[in-house]
């Protein structure tokens, strides 16, 4: 659609201590890990869909950078960079998109469906808005519970027009629930721009219209995202009820692995790589000289030991034995 | 023991979980203020209080979807839909996340949640309020479905119900709230998995659950004065289902008839009759048969919505027609 | 919930040509129907669910009467008003009730579903919100083929945070579908009041975050509702896209014949019936001189004798044959 | 004759009907701009224009109701669902609405529309993504249930399913897509409830449709070699359900087997079975038996996957432990 840029609503200062450098790591780990991804899609290790994060790291990194480390994420099936970004070690999320046992499911989930409880990562998921109810439900059970722990879910622009969006909103408005809902507007559900199958196009005045506190930003900024999420997850956290971010941003690639592309153009494309969240936050940090050239060529030498790294831990990694096929269809029963 | 209702089993399985286990909370479409639409809720909110008792917006799919999401973060809760007919609504949550969240994870994730929801017909509730799809989420891995048949089932099964690691859909059957039984004061569980041999015989096995048990019983007692003498087995849970009990039933019996209120085609009956010939061919002296539920929406009219649904005279005719096979 | 009776945003003065005079009749036949149909039910005539319209009659007369007979009409299951305000025969209505051969649906359908095809009623559906996109596709119908036929939809305020009222209403918006959604806010749905289930409350502002143009009515004013439907349903026929109004009501009797109404107060109820819409037009007409008392004595025998023949009819009907019962499953086959 | 794929196969039949009736059109998620996401309908949007090709929102509920809407005021919706997985969230539209409005209203309306989704499993698309739901449409009384097992079917049952006055539910198999076979220009109709014997044998008989009838082919053809004639069965359509052509083959045969991708338990193999030992009893020298997909959320591992899919190797162990006995 648009060529022009949003403005972002969100003062885009960074706040304080954060740590910029590491955000820029995470990003390009990201980057490298979906390059590696797609690799091994074309050299058939990776099967299934494959739906790939590129252009779209700062939306995850700064808004999960932004949250406690057990703050609850759910998450859609485009959801390695969240993955990294909460810190699930690369090698098992390669493993998984592998299929191995050593797979953060197991292998049994694949691409779309990564979880790591131990890190309060509850989830990709493939139903589009399917998730948001869960969100919900775990604010829920943390409001019960008295905590202060806090839920971050992650919906794609196409979500807001299935009904579980709308159900989604008004039960966490009306219940106060503990919920950051982040909104990836990347332009496009698959092949389907916005304004052609949705009655709003600022989706955060979606969710005004629920009396959740709603604004948008700048999704190719880390810094303008990490900002707006520690704002309101500070706003959740005191109890004061839901927040919905929409993220403006853009998937380099297509839909997944599949997709022609032929619901965009190359211009379009090549409009929003010239503000590619990587390139605009090194140049920020060498001109404010944080860093220098060569400590970026560093930090990638980095991204690509972790990427190899984690290729290699998944291609020698054993397949889930077949005996495994029943297992864990139900739980035990605990005796009473 | 004393005498009381299905609906009262029920309201004392609920009473005690949310009295022993602070885990538990309930929610659901008018369970509160106005009482559940089956008067098996009536009291608690007052009882126990918003937390634990929450009245929610009529939008299944949160509802369900946000007791999904409570229990994966250690709760206990329990969703009344109302009718099995909404369930629909909510199917997506059910069979795409409740049931698989487990297995897709690793087994990193649990689910222990009760659906409750009521099932069947007769009361001239019209097509869109007359269905019983419990063969659809039996037929679905990782989920308990329960249909309970009296109050003793229902308070035992709802007690378990509230053990189980993982999701059940617990059916009750709307013509059984008033019907009374006796049920231990003191809670109590039951398997599930455990059919129960309700009436022992020698001629022939009767099948059913919830409604349909009351109405194979019923006929099996006819039969006694035509000197056939029918076995009843209350399956009490179709998933799991106790193969086991059925089995031992038919080859002692050599023939056997599912009754059930669902539409034939495609139906769980269809199921129980695969696995009999399949695992008792050799005992088998007719073919297994079932007594139905019309493949029809539902008619409003009364004497049509009869005639859409197994009746005691179709069991017995059925039953006469194998014995004289 | 509230004792205040929300004002009107809405002109009420009488659109010009209006027959008050037949809008009250309407309104005192549907008084009766519903008596009588209650009646019918105590004395096990009329089985299963039974939903009366008493106390909500001026939202269906004064909308339909603001209609063309042949736009179609989408309805809850609390319809008999509606049946009856579009002139379906009351005595097959009953008969419908009755589960008779004669009733307008064969005696298959019941309270909830009424059908008449002939009159462009298009049914009673009793899944909360599951008409609205039934709505949405018959008026897209009629825009594919060019009329400008339109369709009305009545929903109740429970039906608002279903995810179908979302997805019907982006849809109507994005496609400029001639819908006019018309909301029954008769403050509970079921038992459960608005204010403690929805985040926003105003129902048409809902509306208004589809970019559909919404006002509110008061429900029971029948001039009122007249004159917005007249309005808002020329627009939507010139093809300016959907509407919604939301008429604030409310209902006399128990959400159903099974109602203990344990959630709302006899003074509440009290209130509400001082605001009767029969009383309220009967006054007004007999201040302006346009009838008698004596005039409303004898459109009450009307409405008494039309009750009574429909009940009598309905007695007097035969069931549905016992053979039918597989009948129109399956429509025919017609050969190629 | 010519040779096409599935996927043109029923490119032809879509693209007569908007070429030929005026009442007909299309519409789904990511149909037009995207080219459909299996590619079927690729350049409609543009032969056809936006009134006859509609790109929906992701909303399957409002999508699958507004054809129903349209339906009944005398259009003929094409409503493509992507996958059968969506088609969860749009379920009570087509349960509670399109399969029961034609008989709710006294046959005042008719739904005749088209519901076209991709079903089946095997591309490694993980639980969620991999399930076969047509023994839940086959239940359902009013709704016609169309699996085509290859490009010949296909767009003739197409070409049939748009003359249906009621609606039908069309799952098309994956993994069918690029699979080429003998098509004919012209259109040409296959009546429903029509079964096709794809081999014609006696020692046993295979019952499959859509994938699962492929597998059953090829495994009749390796029996051979074992001297073992199996007859062949391709159902085309779950619902009508010829079952005359099964119990023919089975009174033939004595012995079958039923395919299926779906989950065993609740499945509809078996209803299969079920008809078959009711009417054919006497007939049978055995049980008759289900191959099907093992109770599991769909794993993504490829070899779990497979493990959980019917193979040709457990069909032929099957048939041999059958004929031996
Ligand atoms: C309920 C449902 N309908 C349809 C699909 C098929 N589908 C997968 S992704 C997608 C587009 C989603 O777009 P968006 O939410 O913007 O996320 P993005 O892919 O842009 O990250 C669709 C339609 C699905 N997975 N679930
Ligand atoms: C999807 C669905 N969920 C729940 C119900 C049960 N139910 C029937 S009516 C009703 C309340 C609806 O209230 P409202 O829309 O305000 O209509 P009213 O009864 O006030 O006219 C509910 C919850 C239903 N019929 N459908
Ligand atoms: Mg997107
Ligand atoms: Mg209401």
């Amino acid at each position: 659609m648009t060529n022009e840029r949003p403005a972002s609503h969100a003062k885009t200062s960074a706040a304080e201590g954060v740590d910029a450098v590491a955000l820029l790591q995470t990003m390009m780990d990201i980057r490298r890990f979906e390059e590696k991804a797609a690799e091994m899609y074309a050299r058939g290790k990776i099967k299934g869909f494959l739906h790939l994060y590129s252009g779209q790291e700062a939306v995850a990194t700064g808004a999960i950078a932004a949250l406690r480390p057990d703050d609850y994420l759910v998450t859609h099936y485009r959801e390695h960079g969240h993955a990294l970004a909460r810190g699930l070690e690369p090698g098992r999320i390669m493993a998984e998109l592998f299929g191995k046992s050593t797979g953060v499911s197991g292998g049994r989930g694949g691409s779309m469906h990564l979880f790591d409880v131990s890190k309060s990562f509850m989830g990709g998921y493939a139903i589009v808005a399917g998730h948001m109810p869960l969100a919900c439900g775990l604010a829920l059970a943390e409001q019960y519970k008295g905590t202060n722990r806090i839920v971050a879910n992650f919906i794609g622009d196409g979500s807001v027009n299935e009904g579980e969006f709308h159900e989604a909103l008004n039960l966490a408005s009306v219940w106060k629930l503990p919920v950051v809902f982040i909104c990836e507007n990347n332009l496009y559900g698959m092949g389907t721009a916005m304004r052609r199958v949705s009655a709003l196009v600022e989706v955060y005045k979606r969710a005004e219209a629920y009396g959740i506190d709603a604004e948008q930003v700048d999704g190719m900024d880390v810094l303008a995202m990490h900002e707006a999420v520690s704002r309101l997850a500070a706003k959740v956290r005191a109890g004061e009820g839901p927040a919905f971010l929409e993220a403006i941003c853009f998937r380099y690639r297509g839909h997944s692995m599949a997709d022609a592309e032929l619901y965009r153009t190359k211009e379009e494309v090549e409009h929003w790589r010239k503000l590619d969240p990587i390139t605009q936050l090194s140049q920020k940090l060498i001109a404010d000289k944080t860093i220098t050239k060569s400590d970026i060529a560093e930090m990638q030498a980095q991204s690509d030991a972790m990427t190899a790294d984690a290729a290699k831990f998944a291609e020698e990694s054993p397949n889930p034995p077949l005996e495994s096929l029943m297992q864990h269809v139900y739980g035990e029963v605990p005796d009473a | 023991m004393p005498e009381i209702t299905y609906r009262e089993a029920i309201r004392q399985a609920l009473r005690y979980q949310l009295q022993h286990d602070d885990r538990v909370f309930l929610m659901g479409e008018d369970i509160g203020a106005y009482g559940g639409s089956y008067a098996v809720t009536k009291g608690f909110l007052k009882e126990f209080g918003e937390k634990r008792v929450k009245d929610t917006p009529i939008a299944e799919s949160v509802i369900v979807g946000a007791g999904i999401g409570a229990a994966m973060a250690g709760l206990k809760p329990m969703v009344e839909l109302m009718t099995i007919n909404f369930s629909l609504l909510a199917i997506d949550q059910i069979v795409n996340n409740a049931s698989k969240l487990r297995y897709m994870s690793n087994n990193q994730i649990s689910v222990p949640m009760v659906i409750r929801m009521a099932g069947g017909a007769g009361s001239q509730l019209g097509a869109q309020h007359s269905q019983s799809l419990e063969s659809w989420y039996a037929h679905v891995p990782g989920l308990h479905v329960v249909a309970p048949a009296t109050p003793y089932d229902a308070k035992g099964l709802l007690m378990t119900a509230f053990d189980s690691p993982d999701p059940v859909i617990f059916i009750e059957h709307t013509a059984l709230y008033p019907m009374k039984g006796e049920v231990p004061d003191d809670p109590y569980r039951l398997p599930f998995g455990n059919a129960d041999i309700a009436r022992a015989g020698n001629d022939v096995t009767l099948i059913g659950y919830g409604g349909s048990f009351h109405q194979a019983f019923r006929a099996a007692r006819q039969l006694e004065t035509d000197g056939i003498d029918a076995e009843v087995i209350n399956l009490r849970t179709l998933s799991p289902l106790d193969t086991e009990a059925i089995l031992a039933s038919v080859r002692k019996t050599n023939r056997a008839i599912v009754i059930e209120d669902d539409w034939q085609f495609g139906g769980f009956g269809g199921e129980i009759a695969a696995i009999i010939q399949e695992r008792a061919f050799d005992h088998l002296d007719a073919p297994v048969m079932r007594c139905s539920g019309a493949d029809v929406p539902m008619p409003y009219n009364g004497a049509l919505e009869q005639a859409a649904l197994p009746q005691e005279a179709d069991i017995i005719r059925l039953v006469k027609s194998m014995v004289q096979r």
